[in-house]
């Protein structure tokens, strides 16, 4: 249905794929020089966790697979049917 | 026109009212004149003695004096003004409303219900003004008997059996307990005059306190302490008119005044907390307040829902009397006014549903909000104050009664109060909501726009405004009066508590 | 002891007893309240001689005499008389009413009438 | 006398006035509104307001200082923005209810006094369920009603701890408070954090933000949590306990947006996240720590308004909010998904949007108070935040996998609504110094714009959507599913009525078994009289009358006898 709907329209800008890889090449880039850059500046430090290279980009990283993970888990024991809180009978 | 001579017109007006109405039966235009306006001359007569009281007057009058300490006598204190200005004012609004509910529903025997109407009022306004126990006693059973024909107005076998409890609960509380109570504090004291400060101090002890406290809370059925409550939702089959008179106006508050009356002037307060008998009253007047709001949540029929939710309310008052400290007695007092203006504004919306569309049920107010949108909006400001939310009057007397119950260390029922509000919340929005918010049933036919019961026919001076369907001019013109009102008393509550300050003097 | 001296009594002792003695063995009902209407009227006696003051006159208030009878007796009998009358008639018209619906006035047929199922 | 006019009044009146109007004079007249009233607040300075005399007490329902007057600021723009949203999409209950809303959040703010904070406090909490009730589904009409009771069950709260506060200290004062003066105290507390939703508290945010209208939830997320924040900071700066309250606040939301199919409710989770970063501002209590609190509230009110007004957009265009059922729609709503796309840089703190130069403020305080563990829960959620409101809101309702979905751009009303919010984001992130920070309570010398800062944030975000483009390519991310995920809401409505209707069959039971029982006495009682009594029974007997009174006269002779002796 939608396939043959989107045929007669034109090609937006992620319909292309090789923008889609661009953009994801981008992001690449831009992390690996964030990065590369903590090697070389020296950061005004406050804590000394931040003391070790990368601590920012690792965190961040570890932090959100952690959290996906973890929700993962949790849908198991959390996630009922959408019209679970639904009433029997009324309306 | 001084505060005696407008103290003695006061009760003669209704029971002129009443001769008049009786008289003119045959010209309906003119009967209900006479009735309106009774209302408005009583009003402006009684608030004619307000700027003395509010001075520090008491005016007072005796008619005959039976034996020695025993008189049939009037005078005005704040509480007693401030019934009677709630009573007085509200006959207006009432009898407006009952103008416009009777014709819209062609009801019989109109005659004898505006006649016994104006008797009730008389009745009300003799218990507020009373000035003994005595005149109180008598003006209180007079009450009972001029409402019975109302509620049984109906004359079917339904109405016949509420009227048998109504009078049945009533008679057997007064007489058994009440009666017997006023003799007792006789023969203890030997008068029976409200005095500032109560008579009984250093007069009775102990247990005798306690068991007077008893024969006077119980015996006063009319407040609706559990568990001789029955009598109030059995009303339920009278006319809206008559329940918004029952439950806002005359009766219930007749019985809650009668017992403030009571803990103010014939026990005194100071001596009643210093006994500790007052223990008991505060936990019986807790429980019928959560009780009875439990039950309403499980009624579908509105004005038997309402009439759980006063039973709950009245308990307000009486837990405010039975805290016997200052911030209860007051708030009590002002729960007198704020509690009328509230509830009668959600049975004339309830009344205005009968009579516009003939629904009585709670799962049936889907949608009626789109053709009756002023009644469903009193409804809810009614709703608000009830509750006790700002800016409505009832947060006041809430307030107050609160701080009481704080300041005499009852923190449970301090708690009950909070979760009965929350309780209203429950059984009162709901109605709100459904009205405006939800589409209306389309499995039933009846629930049509504006399509009544068959067998009645459209009812006469419905308005037909494109969608609307509101009931008639009568039914709604005092609904707004009500709801506007509930407004007002939130801004006046400053003076009203300033009138009322002296019932808490020690 | 002057056992006769107070003679008036002994009458109303008689009349007393004479009219119980009607109430309780007399079966007829008129008979009855005959009786029962002696024994009031045994007791008015009883009331009005004791108001009686030996060389006293009737009560009215005059400087020639300083000794009167008791007025007080005499008032209450005079209220009596009336309300005996009052309730000879009720009675009557019972026992009138009882006859319409018994068709007599013999107790003992009554409790017959009453047995029967 | 009052010599200024409190801008409450002047919002009631203009909804007043909406009501009576219809069309585009009532849409122009309720955007007027706040303009005007902005103009008198403009004028305000610290030091003005209102006493007056009630019930007894000395009230001041109306007090400025630069606190007040900074909410009084954001409310005019959120209110201003609100109803420029719903010039098309409003109607006239939801014009009304709004400007009464945000006259009520007004109110609150400028309460000198606990009693008028109460009255208004409890409005907030009225004027607000019709929001939710307006869209007249009965899904959105029982949420309302749960609302409203947890709104009421915070004002009752706050009624409580008013009462035992004014009865134990005789104040009435709405000021520092702090929790070491008893009970009331505590109560007070707690009726803020309800409002505020902290944890377990939280539900009724989640429950009903997404049943709103989608003018709706803009006004709800602008008002009643930032109201609680400025209770907060008013009222209990520098309470340890709010650190960590706030803390958790930050963290555990961000767990249930990932799973959260509606999107609404990932921006209601997420503001929950928001409100933490805010409360652990206020618990730090330091200049730095209340300043970075209220600048983010501040920043939060344009950032998540903006956020929902581009889903509520969203919703307007294709009646539905699920991820599941949504994606692609850049291709349609290009506009809409620019502007979503600034308020999710905002939110994520990105150098030169909003969420940054405030955000930062928090976190800095934080590290110098030495709360090192919650300095560690502060950089997970900033990296949670920009995970599930940066990526995912924008990611599956725009990008993703392409619904087929084709919709009209939105309404240039709500389009403009959301380029003055989209602006406010990017002026205050790039200029803070000349726009925010002059308006905070306190003098600012926080500088946000110093190298190191902007390398480790952009380090953390970067990271993050690192990890993102990982899960997402890997199949590890969970898929959007259409489902019901349990919260605390479960306990009031599944245990709760359970345990309710447990306890009503019970209760009826035994009513019926003691009025059975009752009524067995009673008519063994009326049976034993009736024997008695009754025809042809032993007391009904006729009796020849001739031995009664024999028998009467016999009695009173014992009587006579035993009197004489």
């Amino acid at each position: 249905m939608a396939d043959s709907l989107q045929k007669d329209e034109k090609k937006y800008l992620f319909d292309n794929p090789k923008n889609v890889k661009r953009v994801l090449y981008g992001l690449y880039t831009i992390c690996a020089g964030l990065f590369l850059i903590d090697f070389v500046f020296h950061r005004h430090v406050e804590h000394t966790a931040e003391r070790i290279y990368g601590f920012y980009g690792i965190y961040g990283f570890v932090a959100c697979v952690v959290l996906v993970l973890l929700a993962k888990e949790m849908r198991k024991i959390l996630m009922r049917k959408e019209n679970y809180y639904d009433p029997e009978g009324e309306e | 026109m001084t505060s005696e001579f407008a103290l003695i017109a006061a009760p003669i007006i209704p029971l002129a009212a009443a001769l008049l109405v009786s008289l003119s039966g045959k010209i309906p235009n003119l009967r209900d004149s006479f009735s309106v306006l009774a209302g408005i001359i009583l009003f402006g007569t009684v608030v004619s003695i307000v700027p003395d009281i509010m001075a520090g007057g008491r005016p007072a009058f005796t008619v005959v004096e039976v034996m020695p300490g025993l008189a049939l006598g009037f005078l005005v204190e704040p509480l007693g003004m401030l019934f009677a200005l709630v009573a007085s004012g509200l006959w207006i609004v009432t009898t407006i409303y009952a103008i416009g509910y009777m014709r819209g529903h062609e009801e019989s025997n109109q005659t004898r219900f505006f006649a016994s109407f104006a008797v009730a009022i008389f009745a009300s306004i003799g218990v507020a003004f009373a000035s003994n126990l005595l005149t109180l006693f008598m003006f209180y059973e007079l009450l009972t008997l001029s409402t019975y024909p109302l509620v049984t107005h109906q004359r079917t076998d339904e109405a016949m059996r509420a009227g048998r409890v109504y009078l049945g609960i009533l008679f057997t509380t007064s007489i058994c307990f009440l009666l017997f109570a006023v003799i007792w504090t006789w023969v203890i004291t030997g008068t029976t005059d409200f005095t500032p400060g109560g008579i009984l101090a250093g007069k009775a002890e102990g247990a005798t306190v306690g068991v007077l406290l008893a024969l006077f809370a119980f015996g006063t059925g009319k407040a609706a302490l559990m568990p001789f409550h029955r009598w109030l939702p059995a009303a339920m089959v009278a006319p809206t008119p008559v329940s918004a008179l029952l439950h806002a106006v005359a009766v219930v508050k007749a019985g809650v005044f009668t017992i403030m009356k009571i803990v103010v002037y014939i026990f005194g307060i100071s001596f009643l907390a210093s006994t500790g008998s007052n223990q008991w009253l505060i936990w019986v007047a807790s429980a019928t307040i959560v009780l009875a709001s439990l039950v309403a949540l499980t009624k579908d029929n509105l004005k038997a829902r309402l009439a759980y939710s006063t039973v709950s309310q009245l308990s307000y008052i009486v837990l405010g009397a039975a805290l016997a400290n200052q911030a209860g007695v007051v708030g009590g007092s002002m729960h007198i006014a704020m509690h009328a203006f509230g509830k009668i504004t959600l049975f004339f919306c309830a009344g205005a549903i009968y009579v516009a569309h003939h629904k009585t049920k709670v799962s049936e107010m889907n949608g009626i909000g789109r053709q009756m949108p002023i009644t469903l909006f009193a409804f809810l400001i009614g709703s608000l104050s009830v509750i006790g939310l700002p800016p409505f009057g009832g947060s006041w007397s809430k307030w107050f009664i609160t701080m009481g119950a704080y300041e005499a260390e009852q923190m449970i029922p301090f708690a009950i109060l909070m979760v009965s509000s929350l309780l209203n919340v429950a059984y009162l929005l709901p109605i709100v909501f459904r009205g405006f918010f939800l589409a209306p049933k389309e499995t039933s036919d009846d629930g049509h726009v504006g399509h009544v019961s068959d067998h009645d026919g459209p009812s006469p001076g419905i308005w037909k405004i494109g969608a609307l369907r509101e009931a008639p001019l009568f039914c709604v013109l005092p609904i707004c009066m009500t709801a506007f009102g509930c407004l007002v008393l939130f801004f006046y509550a400053s003076e009203m508590h300033k009138m009322l300050l002296p019932l808490g003097a020690p | 002891m002057d056992y006769f001296g107070l003679y008036n009594y002994w009458i109303v002792i008689f009349l007393m007893m004479t009219g119980f003695y009607i109430v309780i063995s007399r079966d007829n009902l008129i008979k009855k309240l005959i009786g029962l209407n002696i024994f009031q009227t045994s007791v008015f006696l009883l009331f009005i001689t004791m108001g009686k003051v030996k060389g006293g006159t009737a009560p009215i208030i005059n400087h020639h005499f300083d000794t009167y009878s008791n007025p007080l007796p005499h008032v209450l009998i005079l209220t009596a008389i009336v309300v005996g009358v009052a309730t000879m008639a009720v009675g009557l018209s019972l026992v009138v009413r009882i006859n319409e619906a018994y068709h007599t006035i013999e107790e003992d047929d009554i409790h017959l009438v009453e047995e029967e199922p | 006398m009052p010599d200024a006019l409190h801008p409450a009044f002047l919002f009631f009146a203009g909804a007043l006035l909406v009501a009576l109007l219809r069309g585009k004079a009532q849409a122009l007249v309720a955007l007027l509104v706040p303009v005007v009233s902005a103009v008198f607040v403009i004028g305000l300075g610290a030091g003005d307001g209102w006493t007056v005399s009630f019930l007894g007490y000395e009230l001041q329902p109306f007090r400025v200082d630069r606190l007040s007057l900074l909410f009084g600021y954001l409310f005019h723009i959120a209110a201003f923005i609100g109803l420029l949203y719903a010039w098309k999409a409003g109607d006239t209950l939801q014009r009304v209810s709004g400007l009464l809303y945000a006259g009520s959040a007004l109110g609150a703010v400028f309460a000198g006094d606990l009693i008028t904070l109460f009255v208004f406090w409890e409005l907030l909490a009225v004027t607000s369920t019709f929001l939710v009730w307006g869209r007249r589904t009965p899904r959105s009409v029982r949420s309302g009603q749960r609302y409203i009771l947890i709104q009421i069950l915070s004002g009752l709260t706050l009624l409580a701890g008013t009462i035992i506060y004014f009865v134990d200290t005789g104040s009435l004062e709405f000021s520092f408070i702090g929790l070491e003066s008893g009970l009331g105290a505590k109560l007070i507390f707690l009726a803020f954090g309800i409002k505020c939703a902290w944890p377990f508290l939280h539900n009724w945010l989640t429950d009903s933000y997404p049943e709103a209208t989608p003018v709706g939830t803009v006004f709800l997320s602008a008002f009643t949590t930032k109201v609680a924040v400025y209770a907060l900071a008013r009222a209990y700066p520098g309470t340890e306990l709010l650190v960590y309250i706030g803390a958790a606040m930050t963290a555990f939301p961000i767990f249930f947006a990932v799973i959260e199919n509606d999107l609404r409710r990932v921006l209601a989770y997420s503001m929950i996240n928001q409100i933490g970063f805010m409360v652990v501002g206020i618990g730090i209590g330091s200049e730095l720590g209340i300043n970075g609190a209220v600048a983010h509230a501040f920043n939060d009110v344009l950032f998540k308004g903006l956020l929902f007004m581009s889903m509520g957009a969203v919703l307007f265009r294709t009646g539905t909010m699920n991820g599941s059922n949504l994606g692609g729609l850049y291709k349609s709503m290009p506009i809409t998904t620019v502007f979503c796309m600034v308020g999710a840089a905002s939110i994520s703190a990105f150098p030169l949007f909003s969420g940054f130069v405030s955000k930062s403020m928090v976190v800095t305080a934080v590290l110098h108070e030495h709360h090192n563990v919650v300095w560690f829960i502060l950089l997970f959620a900033s990296a949670g935040v920009f995970h599930h409101a940066g990526i995912k809101i924008p990611f599956f309702a725009f990008f993703a996998h392409d619904s087929g979905k084709r919709v009209k751009e939105a309404p240039k009303s709500m389009l403009i609504a959301m380029a003055i919010s989209a602006f406010a984001c990017v002026f205050i992130g790039t200029f803070p110094s000349i726009s925010l920070y002059r308006i905070l309570p306190f003098a600012v010398d926080y500088v946000p714009y110093t190298a190191t800062h902007v390398l480790t944030q952009c380090q953390i975000l970067f990271f993050s959507a690192l990890a993102f483009t990982w899960l997402k390519l890997s199949g590890l991310y969970p898929p959007e599913l259409r489902s019901v995920n349990l919260d605390v809401d479960w306990s009031y409505r599944k245990l709760l009525p359970a345990v309710s209707r447990g306890v009503y069959a019970m209760a009826k039971t035994s009513r019926a078994a003691i009025d059975a029982g009752g009524l067995a006495i009673l008519r063994k009682l009326g049976q034993a009289y009736y024997g008695l009594n009754g025809p042809a029974s032993r007391l009904a007997r006729t009796w020849p009358t001739g031995s009664i009174a024999l028998w009467a006269a016999v009695l009173l002779g014992v009587y006579l006898v035993m009197f004489y002796t």
